[in-house]
């Protein structure tokens, strides 16, 4: 897994570079600078299979299901882009040291160049698509955090933003554009890929597919109508902006149409969008540098247009624009970096970079001046450098390119006109520079030059220049011929790469460039006063702008939706229940095949004062106590409801809830008003009324169907099993205790949090009471009448000698652990309702809280002593003992859980009611003697 | 206080939670009555500190007798209630302000109950001071005869069992 | 229900009508008396004896019909007995609070709480 | 008697139903109280009708299905716990927002406050 | 002869809850409700000895007790709200 | 019977009760015992992970009663992956809560405990009833949970979380009611066998209730229109109890995943796949309003809250596509943005507290402590969320793209999801640009130092985004094994056979 190393290389360096930060910019630039080397070093003795026309694939299985796979390719076009990035990649460490100043966070400053490395190795040397695309779009985010580097710059964090926000978007395009290839192809790997050429063209996704993967390579490559962000990305340290976004992240883009060519390219789809994108941002880009005042923004908008030359170059579709286009991506490489480098040591020694108040360098700093012009001279396409090879290519594909009639004449012209301003710029970045009279106040005066081994970097890259310009076959003829056999996947045409190709049409259009472009520039002044009516757009504050109409308008819309209404959430999940039932529901018989049966007067009376305190309920609402009487009503018929048909115990559970619940509502009334506003519109109140109605009726005509359809269950399992395996006569008990003690076990867990809850959610508070009832009398005196608080008295001992007996007959007969409780508990209210809380605590012994835990300690511990016996949780057991006297009586293990419950629901109970209880205000007079002496 | 010791801090309580168990069990057998005595034993010891005033009565058999009465009284009570419901006049309702004699405040709840359940009278309430008693009489005419009549009828043996 | 002696049915029967007819006077009376305090009268004795004569009822019946003791419905009874009379008071000092009117004629006035 | 008690289980939803709508937390305390009652009636119900018929071994001949009981039974205990916290809920509301609308506050109060939300931007300076 | 006794005093026992439920949504005060409630409780308790006596079982007699109990429970605390406010303090 | 079944149930609920009894115990001991609970549970369900992993489904009669009738807990593989999801979560939630949340109130960390019980419960069992009985108790000690701490700020939306539950609470019994008194059983296994074989006269009832329970199981899951109670009630929680909270919308989903595969899944005869086809529009529905929410959120806790919300739509969008890959994709993701989404809140937990009165808001503050490390955390955090590479985010999004077959369904998935991407993208990168670099000059009162707890909790959290990344291989093996082992109802429903504990031998 060489390959592999060769990516995670740099990402190692950068967990390892920051370490160096103390050892000064030096040691550091030096320790990152090792993992390039030693990549280099693996790659070398890979060029004798590549050499061969040989490509190198290693692959480990990562993800099968996804068909992303830990697989590297090392052929000649990932190679060239390999040997663009480490070698560069090192001049920018070197140059970066001199230009980073030491106060600056160097350690994060190379840790994040080298991860940007990383990703980018990653993206060339993949070979499995997706796992490219997790490069991608880690050299998305990377650059996001370089470019926004001075952070504390609001235009570095802007540009840093839009950066992001335009490549990760595309990012997002190419993954889906990538996926449907997978999805064509049946794999990700790039040799399947490429391979499938042709199946690819011919499937009926391949429009989508192409589209989304050029989305993705557009943006990456600043390609119109998405070029702007990468201006604004110069806001990053220059060493970033002259290697992402000149030499090599920008070119991730083109690098993608490449790979991909033998996939994707070739179609009339293809030819349209790539070529006239790539023309349309070639001038674009051309016409906007020469009117820049800042060298950097110059730099970047020629950058965008050879860009655009590039991608044009690879729209051509021909084997020999393809090649041009590879040459050119080393020639832009290599002079672009320099000459943003040099625009960086000027910014550094002038403290500006704008080309109104830079001039005439050539006396301070002429070695960089003479580095400077003879790169700005290959941007140019002057002869004898490489600028011009590449560029003579472009011209003769341009020429070649047969198009239909009078469209035949536009790429010929087109590419003139780029050419002319590319000499016109490049004419401006020489002369108004170095040349044009004297500086005008500049922050650092008198300018001299950097030091030297800042200029190293620039050096070599000119020299390149300078190499491939003259000896263009000998110096990068073999890997320009690897490039263009991987691209083009097989044959290669052959090109001369000679310097001189005689008097033909290309050269009489360079030298029309050549010619124009001076021209252009010596009028200049015309050009600026024209270009100076449109008022520029700044599209960071666009973009801006932009996001803040968004997040304007989410916000908007989601107060519009998330209004804070409980009504309307209410109302939508009724509506929702509502709305889903009623579909099923409309094909249901009203009534199933058992029919309806009579019912008896006193029931059907009893009924009606149902339905009828039911109503009354609603109809009073607003008089709160009243409704609060009406409510008890329709407890306690409900419990005569469960009695009258055959269910004891919900009957006896049902009232005895009922009363606590009413206590609960009339402690809870105290602190509320007394009665209820009309709150919402008559509309509103239509509106609940039909929703609640629609409820109401489904719900009768369910009943109604339901009652009078047949039905069988596996509750006869537990009419038999009750008394022999339950040990108990009353099955409903046996249920809760035994059958389905799960479900008691949570639900007395239940009511122990609801208690914690409520004790929790009071603690330490203080409600304020109205100091009269709703009728406006002052509150009554004597807190604790005589005759309730005796009375009172022999109740305890009685109601705990009922509970004690419902609890015990609970098992056989109706009862249980469950009523008991709520007995008892209903017993201490009385208690506390007579002779007051403090009276009452301090009687009880107990802490409730302990009491519940102790209930669930009770329930838990019976359930689990049936383990030790190797039997399941919960499983219970019973006995029957013969005494003298007592005579037979049954020990049931279900009693000691229902014993868990009682206490659970005593400690419970008191617990909500009486810290509800405590809140009341202290210090109100409990006797009318009290309250005399008061006044 | 002794009595405490040995368990029976309200003997009276032991005596009525044995008998309501009977009752409860709907008869009188061994289970019965050794459940009964454990609940009349152990319930008041839970339950004691809940009725630091427990009656001190004297002449039980006293209160039998009162019993008696009362039910009889109920009876007849509900029947003059049930003729002035049904009658059309109109009722001659009071409020009366009875003197207590009793101070036990137990007596005085049985007394304010009694006069509650019995001819169309309903205690109304007492004093903090425990020495009124407040009567709302549905149908009479002559205040003090009713006071005398519930001083002989009611006050008199409760004053016995509670002094 | 299998029979019972006449005499037993008659009796039964008997304190069961009589039972029902206590309670609906108790509940005519609340419906008809002028005022509260008259109203107040009515539960407090006739509904209750109602119930207690239904309990009655029932404890005879179930005691000669299983021929064992029966007499668990007295609980009810005693505890209405004993509790009527504190919710009649406890509603009078309510009412009197409230400073529910009287009906006119009334001697006396009821105390402020 | 299934005419009847489909009848009393839609009044109890509808009542249900209406006062969870409202606009007050006591109103809703008390929809959701009758509610549960319907519910658990509904549910309990599941088991059709049958009068003396109590699920005690031996004391009839026909049983009613024990098992919907069982679960009402737990509904109603597990619909107490919920309605004792929720009562206590809107107290506690009371006591922290000086209202007892369930939003706190009546809906006009919020739309003003929601209108003067600020948005911060990037370009607006600091 | 029962059985004819049973439904007499039932319909009776109906006839007086639905005088009761007119006393509670006439009022015209609280107490008077609380009053036609607490009497409600009571016709509900003669209702279920009754239920029982027309079952032939005593099952639903603890119903019955414990509605006696519940009964007073809730009248005490709603007379005691009206006239202190709070239940318990 | 295998008892180990058992321990994720009564771990926290022994925990628990001991914590009330210690109510007044030295608050060290109490959370020495509570971290104990939550460290013993995560173990457990470790093993239970591993046991499930087998493949088989593994049956725990209660009471000893064979089902249908007694009430059964049922491991598998989608239940063990649940429960370690949740308790791996909950360990650090526990951590995070110590020093800060979990001195406001004695109670924490018994209802924290009682919450994880809930939980747990929900996941294990194979009975009907008693998942509602499990979602009461979650739902109660999530009502504690919420409306802990100091302030008021949690008042409202507590209220309205609240009273919705109940709401729905009462909507699952009426559906449960409905489907009992049809089928005349609560037991799952049961029901998978019987529906198929109602005749249609039958239908509606179990249908309707099927349709309601779906609302029911909706409603806790948050999918529109049911959303909009929960950014409010997340944002206003404290830090480790929003976090846990994270797992509380998956209870919904899982109970959905549960429920329509076993009962109306593709086996069940008229009623298969019940819902799904209103599922799918919704859960993209919900996307989109969420990742509007974010866009719009002016806090970071409202943010991520809406991120919770985007998640669910996600999930369930992926579900509802009614494939073995898109289930199997659904719980990759749900694994991944649980921790993620948890990690997330307490990280801007830490934010907050690092920017005094600024707290979480978007806005601009003096710079804060600790900003690297912090912002790195964030940045991970939303880099996962919003699925950029090279994060677990990235991968589960990937699996669930892949899982849609071409069509107009997946055109639309694509979209949505790419969409959400972008835009939440931009909206992190937003937030993090103002809350991290936008600083004005002026000084915190006392910022809250980093202690180890907090940057334990949180740290470990996010780093799951990543250590997720690096087990990519073998947990989709898992998850896919887990989405064919659901799709094989027949082996769920064999559990009806379980021997009773001294059957075997006789
Ligand atoms: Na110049
Ligand atoms: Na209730």
């Amino acid at each position: 897994m060489t390959l592999s190393l060769v990516v995670l290389l740099p990402f190692l360096g950068a967990i390892a570079a920051p370490l160096f930060a103390q050892g000064g910019r030096t040691a550091i630039a030096i320790a990152s600078s090792v993992p390039a080397l030693l990549a280099l070093a693996t790659l070398f003795p890979m060029w004798g299979t590549l050499a061969e026309g040989g490509t190198i694939v290693q692959s480990l299985e990562w993800l099968p299901q996804l068909g992303i796979n830990l697989s590297f390719r090392l052929d000649g076009l990932s190679l060239m882009f390999a040997l663009l990035i480490l070698l560069i990649g090192l001049l920018i460490i070197l140059y970066a040291r001199y230009y980073l100043k030491p106060q600056e966070n160097v350690g994060k400053f190379y840790a994040l160049l080298l991860c940007f490395k990383g990703s980018m190795l990653g993206i060339v040397l993949s070979s499995n698509l997706l796992l490219m695309m997790v490069f991608w779009e880690l050299t998305s985010l990377t650059s996001f955090l370089l470019i926004s580097f001075w952070n504390h710059k609001q235009d570095a964090r802007r540009g840093a933003r839009m950066a992001l926000a335009i490549t990760g978007g595309g990012g997002l395009a190419l993954l889906a554009g990538i996926l449907l290839i997978g999805r064509i192809v049946g794999s990700f790997e790039l040799d399947d890929v490429l391979a499938a050429g042709d199946q690819i063209k011919a499937h009926a996704l391949y429009p989508y597919a192409l589209t989304l993967v050029l989305l993705g390579a557009f943006t990456k490559s600043a390609q119109f109508p998405f070029h702007f962000w990468l201006p604004h990305a110069m806001q990053a340290p220059t060493p970033v902006s002259a290697y992402l976004h000149s030499a090599t992240m920008v070119k991730a883009g083109i690098f993608l149409m490449a790979r991909l060519y033998p996939a994707l390219a070739g179609t009339e789809q293809w030819f349209f969008m790539v070529s006239f994108t790539g023309m349309i941002t070639l001038l674009i880009g051309a016409y906007v540098a020469l009117f820049k005042h800042d060298l950097k923004g110059l730099l970047a908008h020629s950058t965008v247009s050879h860009l655009g030359l590039i991608t044009l170059l690879l729209g051509m579709g021909t084997e020999l624009a393809a090649v041009a286009a590879l040459f050119h991506i080393i020639n832009h490489a290599t002079f672009k970096a320099s000459l943003f480098m040099a625009a960086g040591i000027i910014d550094h020694e002038t403290g500006t970079r704008d080309m109104r108040q830079i001039n005439g360098l050539w006396r301070y700093m002429p070695h960089t001046a003479t580095l400077a012009m003879v790169a700005a001279a290959s941007m140019a396409g002057v002869p004898l450098l490489n600028g011009f090879l590449s560029k003579e290519m472009f011209f003769a594909e341009a020429l070649s390119l047969n198009l239909p009639g009078i469209w035949a004449w536009i790429p010929p012209i087109v590419a003139t006109l780029a050419g002319i301003f590319a000499v016109a710029y490049s004419a401006r970045f020489i002369h108004d520079v170095f040349f044009n009279g004297k500086p005008r106040n500049l922050p650092i005066y008198p300018p001299h030059e950097p030091p030297r081994y800042m200029k190293i970097p620039v050096e070599i890259l000119v020299v390149a220049c300078i190499m491939v310009g003259v000896f263009p076959a000998f110096s990068v003829g073999p890997l320009l011929q690897a490039a263009a056999s991987a691209t083009l996947a097989g044959e290669v045409p052959d090109y001369g790469l000679a310097v001189f190709h005689g008097f033909n049409l290309p050269l009489m259009m360079s030298l029309a460039a050549f010619v124009g472009g001076l021209i252009m520039y010596s009028q200049r002044q015309k050009f600026f006063d024209f270009h100076a009516r449109f008022r520029e757009v700044d599209e960071k504050a666009v973009f801006e702008a932009v996001v803040s109409w968004l997040v304007e308008k989410a916000r908007g819309f989601t107060a519009l939706l998330e209004n804070g209404s409980l009504q309307r959430y209410t109302m939508l999940l009724m509506v929702s229940a509502i709305a889903v039932a009623v579909v099923p529901l409309s094909g249901m018989a009203l009534i199933g095949s058992n029919g309806l049966t009579a019912i008896d007067p006193p029931t059907a009376l009893g009924a009606a004062i149902l339905v009828f305190c039911t109503l009354g309920t609603v109809y009073i609402h607003r008089e709160r106590l009243t409704s609060l009487i009406m409510l008890s009503v329709v407890g306690l018929l409900v419990s005569l409801t469960f009695a009258r048909l055959s269910a004891p115990d919900l009957a006896m559970t049902q009232i005895s809830v009922e009363v606590v619940t009413i206590i609960l509502l009339m402690l809870a009334l105290y602190y509320l008003p007394s009665w209820t506003p009309t709150e919402a519109s008559a509309g509103r109140r239509n509106r609940d009324l039909i929703i609640a109605g629609v409820a109401g009726v489904g719900m009768t005509l369910v009943t109604l169907a339901m009652l009078t359809s047949p039905f069988s269950s596996i509750s006869d399992y537990f009419l038999e099993n009750s008394k022999p395996g339950g040990g108990g006569t009353n099955v409903v008990n046996v249920i809760l205790v035994d059958f389905r003690g799960f479900d008691t076990l949570g639900e007395i867990t239940v009511l122990a949090i609801a208690a914690l809850g409520i004790f929790a959610m009071l603690r330490g508070r203080e409600l304020s009471a109205p100091p009269t009832d709703g009728q406006g009398h002052p509150w009554a005196f004597d807190a604790h009448p005589t005759m309730l608080k005796q009375m009172s008295r022999p109740l305890l001992p009685l109601a705990l000698m009922v509970s004690v007996y419902i609890f015990l007959r609970g098992h056989n007969l109706p009862g249980g652990g469950f009523i008991a409780g709520l007995v008892t508990a209903v017993a201490l209210l009385v208690q506390y309702i007579a002779s007051g809380v403090n009276w009452t605590q301090a009687r009880v012994s107990m802490r409730y809280h302990n009491v519940l835990a102790l209930g669930l300690f009770f329930a838990t511990a019976t359930g689990a002593g049936s383990l030790a016996y190797g039997y399941p949780f919960l499983t219970t057991t019973f006995t029957y003992l013969d005494w003298p006297v007592v005579g037979k009586f049954e020990v049931a293990s279900a009693l000691v859980f229902d014993l868990g419950v009682y206490l659970t629901v005593v400690g419970a109970t008191l617990l909500a009611l009486v810290s509800l209880g405590k809140l009341t205000p202290a210090g109100r007079p409990l006797t009318r003697t009290e309250a005399r002496k008061e006044s | 206080m002794t009595a405490e010791r040995l368990g029976f801090p309200q003997p009276w309580l032991t005596v009525a939670l044995f008998v309501v168990w009977q009752f409860l069990a709907d008869s009188v057998t061994g289970a019965s009555v050794v459940m009964g005595l454990i609940l009349g034993v152990v319930i008041p010891q839970i339950t004691h500190r809940f009725w630091p005033d427990s009656p001190s009565m004297k002449k039980p058999w006293v209160l039998v007798r009162y019993l008696t009465v009362v039910l009889y009284d109920i009876i007849v009570a509900s029947i003059s209630v049930t003729i002035l419901i049904l009658s059309p006049r109109q009722p001659r309702s009071a409020f009366v302000s009875y003197p207590l004699q009793l101070h036990d405040p137990l007596g005085i709840t049985i007394l304010a109950n009694t006069i509650s359940l019995t001819p169309g009278t309903v205690s109304a309430d007492v004093s903090d001071d425990g020495t009124l008693l407040l009567i709302h009489a549905l149908d009479v005419d002559d205040d003090a005869e009713l006071i005398r009549a519930i001083h002989q009828r009611y006050e008199k043996p409760l004053l016995e069992m509670f002094r | 229900m299998e029979n019972l002696p006449f005499f037993a049915e008659l009796i039964i029967s008997f304190l069961l009508v009589s039972g029902g007819f206590f309670s609906l006077i108790g509940a005519l009376g609340l419906t008809r008396l002028p005022d509260f305090y008259g109203r107040l009268h009515g539960p407090t004795k006739a509904t209750t004896l109602g119930v207690g004569s239904v309990v009655i009822a029932s404890m005879v019946y179930f005691t000669l019909r299983t021929g064992e003791l029966a007499i668990a419905e007295v609980l009810v009874t005693v505890f209405l007995f004993l509790t009527a009379p504190v919710s009649a008071n406890i509603l009078a000092k309510a009412a009197m609070h409230q400073q529910v009117r009287c009906m006119k004629g009334t001697r006396g006035k009821p105390w402020s709480q | 008697m299934e005419l009847a008690f489909a009848l009393i289980i839609g009044s109890l939803t509808f009542a249900g139903v209406y006062l969870v709508l409202r606009a007050r937390t006591f109103p809703v305390v008390v929809g959701l109280t009758l509610l549960s009652y319907g519910v658990n009636l509904f549910l309990f119900s599941t088991g059709r009708l049958m009068s003396g018929a109590q699920p005690i071994i031996g004391s009839t001949d026909t049983y009613s299905d024990p098992l919907p009981q069982a679960l009402v039974l737990t509904a109603i205990v597990i619909g107490f716990a919920m309605t004792a916290f929720v009562v206590v809920l809107s107290l506690r509301t009371r006591a922290d927002t000086g209202d007892d609308h369930v939003d706190g506050t009546s809906e006009t109060e919020r739309t003003q406050d929601q209108s003067t939300t600020d948005l911060p931007r990037e370009e607006t300076g600091q | 002869m029962i059985t004819i006794a049973l439904y007499i005093t039932l319909t009776l026992v109906g006839l007086a809850a639905l005088l009761n439920v007119y006393r509670l949504v006439q009022g015209p005060d609280a107490p008077d409700r609380i009053l036609a409630l607490d009497t409600l409780y009571i016709n509900g308790i003669a209702l279920i000895i009754l239920l029982d006596l027309v079952l032939g079982t005593r099952l639903y007699l603890e119903v019955a007790l414990l509605m006696a109990v519940t009964g007073f429970v809730g009248t005490v605390a709603m007379a005691k709200y009206l006239k202190r406010g709070s239940v318990i303090e | 019977m295998n008892h180990w079944l058992t321990a994720p149930v009564l771990i926290p609920l022994i925990g628990a009760f001991l914590q009330v009894f210690m109510g007044y115990a030295p608050l060290s001991l109490r959370r020495t015992l509570g971290l104990a609970t939550t460290g013993l549970l995560l173990v457990s369900t470790v093993f239970l992970l591993m046991m499930a992993d087998d493949g088989s489904y593994r049956a725990y009669a209660f009471g000893n009663w064979a089902p249908p009738f007694g009430i059964v807990l049922v491991l598998d593989r989608l239940a063990a992956l649940m429960l370690f999801i949740t308790a791996l979560l909950a360990l650090f939630c526990h951590l995070f809560s110590l020093g800060r949340t979990d001195v406001s109130s004695r109670q924490f960390h018994a209802l924290f405990l009682f919450q994880l019980m809930g939980l747990n419960m929900a996941f294990l069992t194979g009975d009907l009833f008693n998942l509602f009985v499990a979602f009461e108790v979650l739902l109660i000690a999530s009502y504690g949970l919420l409306l802990h701490g100091e302030g008021t700020a949690r008042t409202v939306p507590g209220l309205h979380y609240v009273v919705l539950n109940l709401a729905g609470s009462a909507l699952f019994l009426i559906s449960v009611g409905m489907i009992y008194s049809v089928t005349g059983t609560l037991n799952m296994a049961d029901l998978a066998r019987i529906i198929p074989t109602l005749n249609s006269g039958d239908l509606p009832l179990v249908e309707a209730g099927g349709m309601i329970l779906l609302v029911v199981f909706a409603l806790k899951a948050a999918l529109l229109p049911l959303t909009f109670w929960l950014p409010k009630a997340y944002a206003s929680a404290t830090a480790p109890v929003a976090a846990l909270f994270a797992v509380m919308t998956k209870v919904g989903v899982y109970a959905i995943i549960r429920v329509y595969t076993l009962i109306f899944g593709e086996n069940a005869g008229a009623l298969a796949n019940l819902g799904m086809d209103w599922v799918f529009p919704l859960a993209l529905l919900t996307m989109v309003v969420g990742v509007i929410g974010m866009m719009g959120s002016s806090g970071l806790r409202t943010m991520v809250a809406w991120q919770v919300v985007v998640s669910v739509g996600t999930i369930l969008a992926a579900f509802s596509l009614v494939s073995e890959a898109g289930l199997s994709s659904a719980l990759f993701y749900t694994v991944h943005t649980t921790w993620v989404a948890a990690g997330l809140f307490l990280v801007v937990d830490l934010i907050a507290a690092q920017r005094g009165s600024a707290g979480d808001k978007i806005v601009t503050a003096p710079r804060m402590r600790n900003r690297t490390f912090i912002s790195v955390m964030f940045m991970l955090g939303a880099v996962s969320a919003a699925g950029l590479p090279p994060l677990s985010g990235f991968f589960a999004k990937l699996l669930i793209m892949s899982a849609a077959v071409p069509g107009l369904q997946m055109a639309a998935l694509w979209a949505v999801i790419l969409l959400a991407g972008f835009l939440s993208l931009v909206a992190y990168s937003r937030a993090g640009s103002i809350v991290f670099w936008r600083n004005v000059d002026g000084h915190i009162g006392q910022p809250e130092r980093l202690n180890f707890p907090h940057t334990v909790g949180a740290g470990a959290l996010i780093a799951m985004s990543i250590a997720i990344v690096f087990a990519a291989g073998p947990l989709s093996d898992y998850t896919d094994a887990t989405a064919e082992q659901l799709r094989d109802t027949s082996a769920y429903i064999g559990i009806l056979d379980t021997p009773m504990v001294g059957e075997d031998e006789s």
